[in-house]
């Protein structure tokens, strides 16, 4: 090649579309996100371990590249992803900022960009940009309307400042106030580098508020639950929570002081159906965890690949791959089958669920439906 | 590059049979400072319980001679023995525990220590000897009256006491001055004349720099006068008072 | 409003106790700094070491806390003797040497220590004896908080001794000072420099092992705890042990009790308490006068 | 109140806790004398000069400059009224060669922020005029050195050469013979009788030479007050000196000078 | 006028210069030179970094104005470059999409924020002025994730329309065509710095990392020096700023958190305290370890450059723009000069 402007670029020239596919998988491999990202590089690769590493029928090779902990890094992974090693399309992030940093890259490179965890809510008209995740103010939302007609008295919030916190406190009030809820308080707390919650606890509970809705994910979930046990919240004070709060190997941390916390979300790996079963035991084989939903979904994002892959003709033609992802019209999932909403993320059922202890271990138990969310 | 007019200087490797060993001896000596060379291949010998004045005009590279013996400045090249051990390259501190002692140019006391603490740390660092706190006290009482004073917070001649205060100290049998008169009022500069005697007395030898003349040649019984990195003459001291016109010539008087 | 001050009350007790985990902390830096005139930013490095040995080993039992206490011991002598050896060579360079020197150990070793525990958050549970609530002031509150009160108010009160009421202290200022003239009357100062870096790392990795139930190890928290302890021993005066005492209470009641009443300005008053003192009295609480 | 009067104290002190250094002294400078103080060890001298020159603040008194009150003034502000002074221990900017320590100073005078489309220009004739200066310091051989690869008594020179390249009014020099070589000393002696003579210089000495030398007045201090002042020959003769600052006993043998 | 050296003594400072310095005009069009071919030469991946380090040199530089010259170490001046980044980026969503009016209304935003910063911070010296520019930059990073309506809170600014660089132009969206607007207004920016510091005004700055209290023993009102350097040092972090978002095209509070000034500064260390092409450099290597050799040896950024910082504070006392004695000791070709002593 010659260059940028001289017309050819770096990494592969011409010969690139006979290749495998290229395909991106943009996960954070260090910094405070780095086992978000391996969940996801698992549930990845289970996926393709389970189709002899094709998709559509395609030799495919995943290139990984390392999101790091904030947008500039992941912006710069991402760059080099489109750039530098001219993948076909990209999956992975989990970060809201570096979603929207990146956003501009895909739309004007015209390479699909399948995200399997970061979902700002303000991400609604792009073209090339896909989530099989969620939106982050959905499992707010999916609680809201359960807590307000189950919970007798008023609700204290408490979140993570920044941006998805945001996101799921108001997506909980958006079906939470109009059920009748009462907002006691709403205190977000510095993230990151919050510790010690006593103090933000000691408000809650001088409050009077008969229950309390948080958000919180990895480390910081941790400290929260324990606090919020050793300072005798627990048990005055129910506990409700965007599912985070207890996905994965937090849980184990948390230990006894999660008992009884109720979260949302969209999967859980004890859901019954048969894709479900083959997944977990494949996930289990291989990393020895439980799946979380940031597995499931990266898994997903494998899935709507290898179908849209397929239906391209098995092409590396990006344009082809991003048309064929919109005309999926339902995809199997462990969580139970699916559709795209207007915006490109998922319109899917949600669980209430329950932390309990099941044959001496600390599990999420899904307890109810809460509701099919993404359609409006 | 050496030109060194000593009548029978010896040089490195002639030997004196015969003559006492000296207490500290130099030969050959090369040192200076990140590449550049202050001293050219200097020889010097100090005998015991003598007092050697170093002389010079100002950049001629005494301070460089007595930093160099010092250890705190590495030589490039050559020999210093300190009762006949070969010390160039070694760490100050062993040097200093062989029984040499210094009083540096510029005073260097701790700022942010308290005078009795110098005294303290200085006390317990150093050799044990015939010096005490209350020996040095009494020879310069005026350190007495500021004894809760921080380094920086005394006068440049309470400084420069304390800094042969300390030096004594350490008990040395070799003791290094560095120009010791530098902002001392005439009186104190007498006592130094004394303590020189004193310590002389007791067995120490002594290297002096001094650009106060008078007080050099009034405690030394050998001069060594540099120029330029070189040591040029090197007589007993009443030579040196009657070659009057060749210490015009060497220190520009 | 009886509620309300009884949360409060609890929250004064709860900055002590936080207070005196910086104080544990922080003391070391501030003695490698303000003493040594070592900027040792590899100082949350040897936290996390000692938190990270306390997940390992504590397993519940006292003897596990107290294995883990050896243990943790061991590391920070080590962590300190290699990190003395590391800045050594750097005598007379300057403090920005010396941080991208130990910045560069804490970036490497952080990442070590990843490779080796992993990404999570390692929370670590105090001894079974400890790790109940109890009633405090009409609310719940951790024993081992209230323990851990005790025992960092002992360890402060041990650090003055040795350091603010010996000669030690003057014979390591004086190196700090003029290094060539306290070994010009025979001091060794490399013993020194081992001597007060060993003690200094010695005293974080014991604070990680104590304070891991409180902040946990994982990621990041090397940098935190850094951070934290720089801000304590700039507002309590660098090289004073009271002064790091002074900064770590008065900072764990900014982080305690004064979020507990304005919430919503929690991310601006670690720093902005910082500015305030700095502001006033850039030279910090109790400043041990420096040239 | 004399006019002439370059500088006027009165009823200066300095106190450090119980310590007195400096206590109620009076005494005045006149226009284009060389004054020099003498005083044992710890007299309070260079606190004084602290004092006057705006670095201390007093504990009371007043300094007049030419006049004006300038007891409320900053250091800065002093030394921009041509009150400067040089530093018992030399207080150089190590990393910057000789030159430029001494462009700093002349580069004060001339203004830093004015015209800087001149620059290049203006710069020539800043290192013209350091140079000058260097060259009367018998330091121009070492112009291009850093300050900190200077030899103690070259740092002395370097100290009084940054201080006259202000151009100052007054000039107080603190012991600025201390550890220059002899025939150095000689030659500063030249230098500050060379001095125009609206240039006022208050010096502190103990090489009492250097002081008779030059000096048509002296001030003594002890135990930080006010002695004498006077004179030469009234000072010398003085007994309360002789026990105070030259030591009770008869020096003259001392001072062997060798034959010639 | 005479200049005499002695030979051998290393010379750091400059002094007026005898003849015109060939060797140096030499240097300075090769390095023109090679970066002017770089998006002819290199593929785009490398073109976008070889911008952002760049962009990273203007800050580094303004970092190395107050650290390396003026003796005021700093950790808050990616609170400054986030002025000039988010103020780049609002004028360009809402106003103007010309870089001039960016670059100049970020620089003046940065000046404001700097003068109305600048006298809190130069209370402090030394560690203390560290520690409030640290906070300084704490505080802005908090702030600006949380002023939602005109930040865009953590989740960042983003659909920011490109660059134009003449009136009626079109936008710069080729990665080419954007470094080559970042290098010349980085290469302007590097003579200004440049110019600035072989004025008085920049020999007044080292004076006073040398000793602020000779200077104003000679007259010089030292806080106004400091302060002058500082509202300087966060203009450039500014113009920097807007430079970011010009070609990032999405700012995030990240862009100014700790890490940024923290790498600014340890840019200026691997370069060469005080040496403004030292910074340039220093920040390149940087930013190639980070975001080239990190994404090269995926998830071990951080690993990098510490081993990075280990080895050039070791084997690179001065920096990577040191005299040349260090590259000697270094890769030794004569063994005669080294300081072995031999005993007799
Ligand atoms: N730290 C240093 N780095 C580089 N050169 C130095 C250093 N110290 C001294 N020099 C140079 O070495 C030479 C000798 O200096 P030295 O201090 O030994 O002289 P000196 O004879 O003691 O002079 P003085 O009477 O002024 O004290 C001088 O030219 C000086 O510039
Ligand atoms: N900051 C301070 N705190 C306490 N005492 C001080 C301080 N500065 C000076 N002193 C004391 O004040 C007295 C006067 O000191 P000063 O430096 O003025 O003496 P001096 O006349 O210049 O003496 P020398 O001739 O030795 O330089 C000394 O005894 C000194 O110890
Ligand atoms: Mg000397
Ligand atoms: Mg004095």
């Amino acid at each position: 090649g010659g260059g940028t402007l001289g017309g050819g670029s770096d990494g592969a020239d011409d010969s690139a579309s006979e290749g495998p596919i290229k395909i991106g998988l943009l996960v954070p491999q260090s910094g405070v996100y780095k086992s978000l990202g391996d969940d996801m590089k698992a549930g990845f690769e289970v996926y393709l371990e389970e189709h002899d590493n094709m998709l559509g029928g395609a030799e495919v090779e995943v290139i990984l590249a390392d999101e790091g902990e904030t947008a500039d890094s992941g912006k710069a992974a991402a760059d080099k992803l489109v750039k530098q090693d001219q993948v076909a399309v990209v999956t992975g992030v989990v970060n809201s900022a570096v979603m929207n940093g990146i956003v501009d890259l895909f739309e004007t490179s015209k390479i699909p960009l399948v995200g399997s965890n970061a979902s700002p809510t303000t991400l609604t008209d792009a073209t090339y940009i896909w989530r099989t995740s969620y939106v982050n103010d959905e499992p707010g939302e999916a609680l809201g309307a359960y807590v307000a007609e189950n919970v007798d008295g008023g609700v204290y919030f408490l979140a993570a400042d920044y941006q998805a916190g945001k996101d799921e406190v108001s997506g909980f009030k958006k079906t939470f106030e109009p059920a009748g809820g009462e907002v006691v308080d709403e205190v977000y707390t510095p993230f990151p580098g919050t510790t010690n919650f006593q103090p933000f606890l000691a408000n809650a509970q001088s409050s009077g508020a008969a229950a309390l809705f948080s958000f919180y994910a990895g480390g910081a979930a941790v400290e929260f639950v324990k606090q919020y046990d050793q300072f005798g919240l627990k048990g005055e004070i129910d506990h409700y929570s965007a599912g985070f709060l207890t996905e994965g190997g937090v849980l184990q941390g948390q230990g006894d002081s999660a008992e009884g916390t109720f979260t949302a979300m969209n999967y859980n790996y004890d859901l019954d159906n048969e894709l479900n079963a083959s997944f977990v035991e494949a996930y289990l084989a291989k990393t020895d965890r439980n799946p979380t939903t940031y597995a499931m979904a990266s898994y997903d994002a494998a899935k709507v690949l290898d179908m849209a892959i397929e239906a391209a003709g098995g092409e590396s033609d990006s344009e082809a791959i991003n048309t064929a992802i919109g005309e999926i019209s339902e995809i199997e999932s462990p969580r139970g089958t699916w559709s795209w909403s207007d915006i490109g993320t998922p319109v899917q059922m949600w669980y209430l669920r329950e932390v309990q202890e099941v044959d001496g271990e600390l599990t999420n138990v899904v307890i109810q439906e809460l509701g099919e969310l993404g359609s409006d | 590059m050496t030109s060194t007019s000593r009548p029978g200087a010896g040089r490195p490797g002639e030997g004196r049979p015969g003559e006492a060993d000296p207490i500290l001896s130099v030969r050959g000596l090369v040192s200076g400072y990140d590449g550049s060379r202050v001293l050219h291949d200097v020889d010097l010998d100090l005998p015991e319980g003598g007092v050697l004045a170093l002389l010079g005009r100002n950049g001629v590279g005494k301070s460089t001679l007595v930093s160099t013996v010092m250890g705190l400045v590495r030589p490039m090249k050559g020999s210093i023995t300190v009762a006949g051990q070969e010390v160039a390259g070694a760490r100050p501190d062993r040097i200093a525990r062989l029984g040499v002692g210094l009083v540096p140019q510029g005073r260097r006391v701790f700022a942010p220590l308290t005078l009795a603490e110098h005294l303290d740390i200085a006390d317990r660092a150093g050799r044990k000897g015939d010096w005490t706190k209350d020996r040095v006290l009494e020879l310069l009482p005026r350190l007495g009256e500021r004894l809760k004073n921080r380094g920086d917070q005394l006068s440049g001649g309470e400084q420069q006491m304390l800094a042969i205060a300390r030096a004594l100290l350490t008990n040395p049998t070799v003791l290094l001055l560095d120009e010791p008169s530098d902002g001392l009022a005439p009186s104190v500069v007498h006592q130094v004349a004394d303590v020189v005697h004193e310590v002389c007395n007791a067995g120490m030898s002594v290297l002096i720099v001094e650009q106060n003349l008078r007080l050099a040649l009034s405690v030394a019984d050998r001069v060594v006068v540099m120029q330029k990195g070189a040591v040029r003459w090197d007589v007993p001291v009443d030579e040196f008072r009657r070659d009057r016109a060749k210490a015009e010539e060497l220190l520009g008087i | 409003m009886i509620g309300w001050f009884d949360a409060h009350l609890v929250s004064m007790v709860d900055g002590v106790a936080y207070g005196l985990l910086l104080f544990t902390l922080a003391v070391g830096l501030s003695l490698v700094f303000g003493m040594m005139d070592v900027l040792n930013l590899a100082h949350g490095t040897l936290y996390l070491a000692g938190a990270y040995t306390a997940y390992a080993l504590s397993d519940g039992s006292w003897l596990g806390l107290l294995v883990a206490l050896v243990v943790g011991l061991a590391v920070g002598l080590l962590g300190g003797g290699l990190l003395a050896a590391a800045v050594a060579p750097l005598q007379g360079r300057g403090h920005l040497d010396q941080a991208a020197l130990t910045l560069g150990i804490m970036l490497i070793a952080g990442e070590l220590m990843i490779m080796a525990f992993g990404a999570e958050v390692l929370p670590t549970a105090p001894p079974q004896a400890l790790a109940d609530s109890i009633p405090l002031l009409g609310n719940s509150y951790p024993l081992y908080r209230l323990v851990f009160i005790g025992v960092a108010g002992l360890l402060a009160a041990l650090v003055y001794l040795a350091f603010e009421r010996s000669s030690i202290g003057a014979l390591v200022r004086a190196t700090v000072a003029d290094r060539d003239m306290v070994r010009a009357m025979g001091v060794d100062t490399r013993k020194i420099l081992f001597g007060v870096f060993g003690f200094g790392a010695a005293l974080a990795a014991v604070g990680g092992v104590l304070g891991a139930p409180i902040i946990a190890p994982g990621p990041g928290i090397d940098e935190r705890v850094l951070v934290l302890s720089l801000v304590v021993i700039v507002i309590g005066g660098l090289g004073s042990v009271r002064g790091a005492l002074l900064g770590a209470l008065l900072i764990g009641q900014v982080q305690t009790l004064g979020v507990a009443l304005v919430p919503a300005y929690a991310p601006f008053l670690l720093f902005g308490a910082m500015l305030l003192v700095l502001a006033l009295r850039p030279q910090g609480l109790f400043a041990v006068g420096r040239a | 109140m004399s006019d002439q009067a370059a500088l006027r104290v009165e009823g200066l002190s300095r106190h450090f806790g119980s310590l007195k250094a400096v206590e109620d002294v009076s005494f005045e400078v006149r226009q284009g004398s060389r004054h020099a103080v003498i005083g044992p060890n710890g007299a309070g001298k260079s606190t004084l000069f602290a004092l006057v020159a705006g670095a201390l603040r007093a504990t009371s008194g007043r300094v007049w400059l030419r006049g004006d009150d300038v007891t409320s003034l900053s250091e800065h502000a002093r030394a921009r009224r041509g009150l400067v002074r040089t530093f018992q221990h030399s207080s150089l900017f190590l990393t910057a060669t000789a030159r430029e320590n001494v462009m700093l100073a002349v580069q004060r005078r001339h203004g830093v922020q004015a015209q800087p489309w001149r620059a290049v220009a203006r710069r020539r004739v800043l290192v013209a005029e350091a140079d000058a200066v260097l060259e009367q310091l018998f330091l121009h051989h070492r112009a291009g050195q850093t300050a900190g690869a200077l030899s103690h008594g070259e740092r002395r020179q370097l100290e009084v050469a940054v201080a006259l390249a202000t151009s100052p009014s007054v000039l107080l020099l603190d012991e600025p013979a201390a550890g220059m070589s002899h025939a150095d000393t000689q030659a500063f002696q030249e230098i500050v009788l060379g001095l125009p003579s609206d240039v006022t210089v208050l010096l502190v000495e103990h090489d009492l030479d250097l002081v008779f030398g030059v000096a048509d007045q002296v001030t003594v201090m002890q135990l930080g007050q006010h002695l004498l002042t006077g004179p030469p020959e009234e000072v010398r003769a003085s007994d309360a000196v002789q026990k105070a600052y030259l030591g009770a006993e008869d020096t003259s043998e001392l001072f062997l000078e060798g034959p010639g | 006028m005479s200049t005499a050296t002695t030979p051998g003594m290393p010379s750091r400072a400059s002094s007026p210069r005898r003849s015109f310095p060939v060797r140096t005009a030499l240097l300075v069009g090769v390095v023109v030179a090679i970066l002017l071919v770089v998006p002819w030469v290199f593929g785009t991946f490398t073109v976008m970094t070889v911008t952002r380090a760049l962009v990273f040199a203007v800050l580094a530089m303004s970092v190395n104005l107050l650290t390396g010259v003026a003796g005021m170490p700093t950790l808050g001046q990616a609170a400054y470059f986030g002025v000039g980044a988010y103020t780049g980026a609002l004028v360009g969503i809402h106003w103007s999409e010309l870089g001039v009016v960016q670059l100049v209304l970020a620089t003046l935003a940065g000046v404001v924020a700097a003068v109305l910063t600048g006298p809190l911070a130069i209370r402090g010296r030394g560690v203390a002025f560290l520690m409030i520019t640290l906070a300084i930059g704490e505080i802005a990073y908090s702030a600006a994730g949380r002023l939602d309506p005109v930040t865009g809170g953590t989740d960042g600014l983003s659909g920011i329309p490109p660059v134009v660089v003449a009136p009626g132009g079109e936008g710069l969206v080729n990665e080419g065509l954007i470094y080559y607007y970042v290098l010349a207004v980085a290469a302007l920016a590097y003579v200004g710095v440049h110019v600035l510091l072989r004025s008085p005004f920049g020999l007044t700055l080292r004076g006073m990392r040398d000793n602020e209290s000779r200077l104003r023993a000679v007259g010089y009102r030292t806080d106004s020096y400091a302060l002058a350097a500082y509202v300087y040092a966060g203009g450039l972090a500014a113009l920097a700023g807007s430079l970011w978002t010009s070609s990032q095209r999405f700012v995030a509070p990240g862009d100014m958190g700790f890490s940024i000034s923290a790498l600014a500064l340890l840019a200026v260390i691997v370069g060469g305290v005080g040496s403004m092409w030292g910074a340039c450099l220093g920040a390149l290597l940087v930013v190639f370890t980070r975001d080239y050799l990190g994404q090269t040896f995926s998830g071990h950024a951080s690993l990098l450059l510490g081993i990075l910082f280990v080895l050039t504070v070791y084997l690179l006392p001065q920096g990577v723009a040191g005299g040349r004695a260090q590259w000697r000791r270094l890769f030794p070709q004569d063994r005669g000069e080294t300081k072995t002593v031999t005993p007799v």
